[in-house]
């Protein structure tokens, strides 16, 4: 399946898009979808466990991704 | 009234925030504002741009000032993060809530900021007086607690 | 700007003391308002009357706001105590402070309110729903410690 | 010499004045006079150690009393 991975600020910055389409297999975990996008020229400048958010929540690593999941990298946050 | 978290591009009106917490039931009224500053960590700022996951910010926001006013027993808590450009001394963010006593009012204001910057994605990137821009990363976050 | 404080008759307005204390050094500014509730220790309250020894009371806040202007390191703050017959919900005390961090923000603010109820010789009457009235005598406060 | 002492809030309801003029030897203390209030009618509702002020600030039993001073007494205050 292929899931759009939302971008922003310095990660967006980085890997010179505001989304990625990463392909990847059913049944795949937040963990591999990051491993997916470390392959990615440009993704050295991430940290090696980005936060990632499903559906606008926070996710694990092992959570599984499903097809049409909303999912986004957040860089550090640095509102206030 | 109902708590209210909004997140947006418009200048912020503290006094519309102070009239939405009012109540005859608190005896202690508190606003916190976020300014952007001249000078940050030594370096001479123009200003500043907000930029966010518009849709997480705001239910994060939700979840903070729903959260805050159930643990302090208040439904006067109105919270409003500012998007895009910021010059100097413009407020990026205003917290206000009411609440029967000033020693709740206090400590509720605090743990809205306090969540607010650990946990709504917002991002901000300081414009030097030289021209350049840059993310700022606050130091030292432990990105592991925000997973559940 | 100068620090401020001030004890007067005429209602409070809190947009001027969030003015007076703006400054592009601020990162932080905090706005507490005191104000009067319609129940206290569970009487029903219609208002308060505020009496004061005003020249000493005047004297006591600009002591209080130079102190905490100087612990804390700034010159933004202000302070304005009402004084005479207030309703339900009217703003009895107004602090409002800037600071370049928040963390300070928060601590003089607090710090001028516990000062300003433990020196400022300020007193209010409470109105009750039955038409009696009451000065308020804040239990246990032990008077020897005012003393030099 | 004649001393006038400020009364406020419930002190100046117990004495039933405003202001009271008491009458003390030179060298009379704050203490001095307190006792002399204390013989007052309606001074019984006063706390035994009522504080004082001289001249806009809070004074100290010890304190020696001066022709001319602004002396008051404090009730428990109650502002904000």
């Amino acid at each position: 399946m292929t899931v759009t991975v939302l971008l922003f600020a310095s990660y967006a910055d980085a890997l010179g898009a505001a989304s990625l389409d990463v392909e990847l297999p059913r049944d795949s975990t937040v963990r591999d979808l990051v491993s997916a996008i470390r392959a990615r020229p440009g993704a050295d400048r991430l940290p090696a466990t980005p936060l990632v958010a499903v559906n606008l929540q926070y996710a694990a690593s092992d959570r599984i991704v499903l097809d049409g999941d909303e999912v986004a990298l957040i860089p550090p946050v640095a509102g206030g | 009234m109902t708590p209210l978290a909004t997140v947006a591009r418009t200048p912020i009106d503290p006094l519309a925030l102070l009239r939405r917490v009012a109540s005859p039931a608190n005896g202690a009224v508190l606003l916190f504002l976020g300014a952007v500053r001249q000078v940050n960590e030594g370096r001479a700022v123009t200003g500043i741009d907000y930029a966010a996951y518009e849709q997480m910010a705001a239910s994060e926001l939700e979840a903070i000032v729903a959260e805050g006013a159930s643990r302090f027993g208040t439904a006067d808590v109105a919270v409003e993060h500012r998007l895009g450009e910021l010059a100097v001394e413009e407020i990026s963010v205003a917290i206000a809530v009411g609440h029967p006593h000033r020693d709740a009012a206090y400590a509720l204001s605090r743990w809205i900021i306090e969540e607010l910057k650990r946990r709504v994605p917002i991002w901000k990137r300081e414009h030097y007086t030289d021209g350049t821009r840059e993310w700022v990363d606050p130091a030292g976050r432990p990105s592991a607690e925000l997973v559940p």
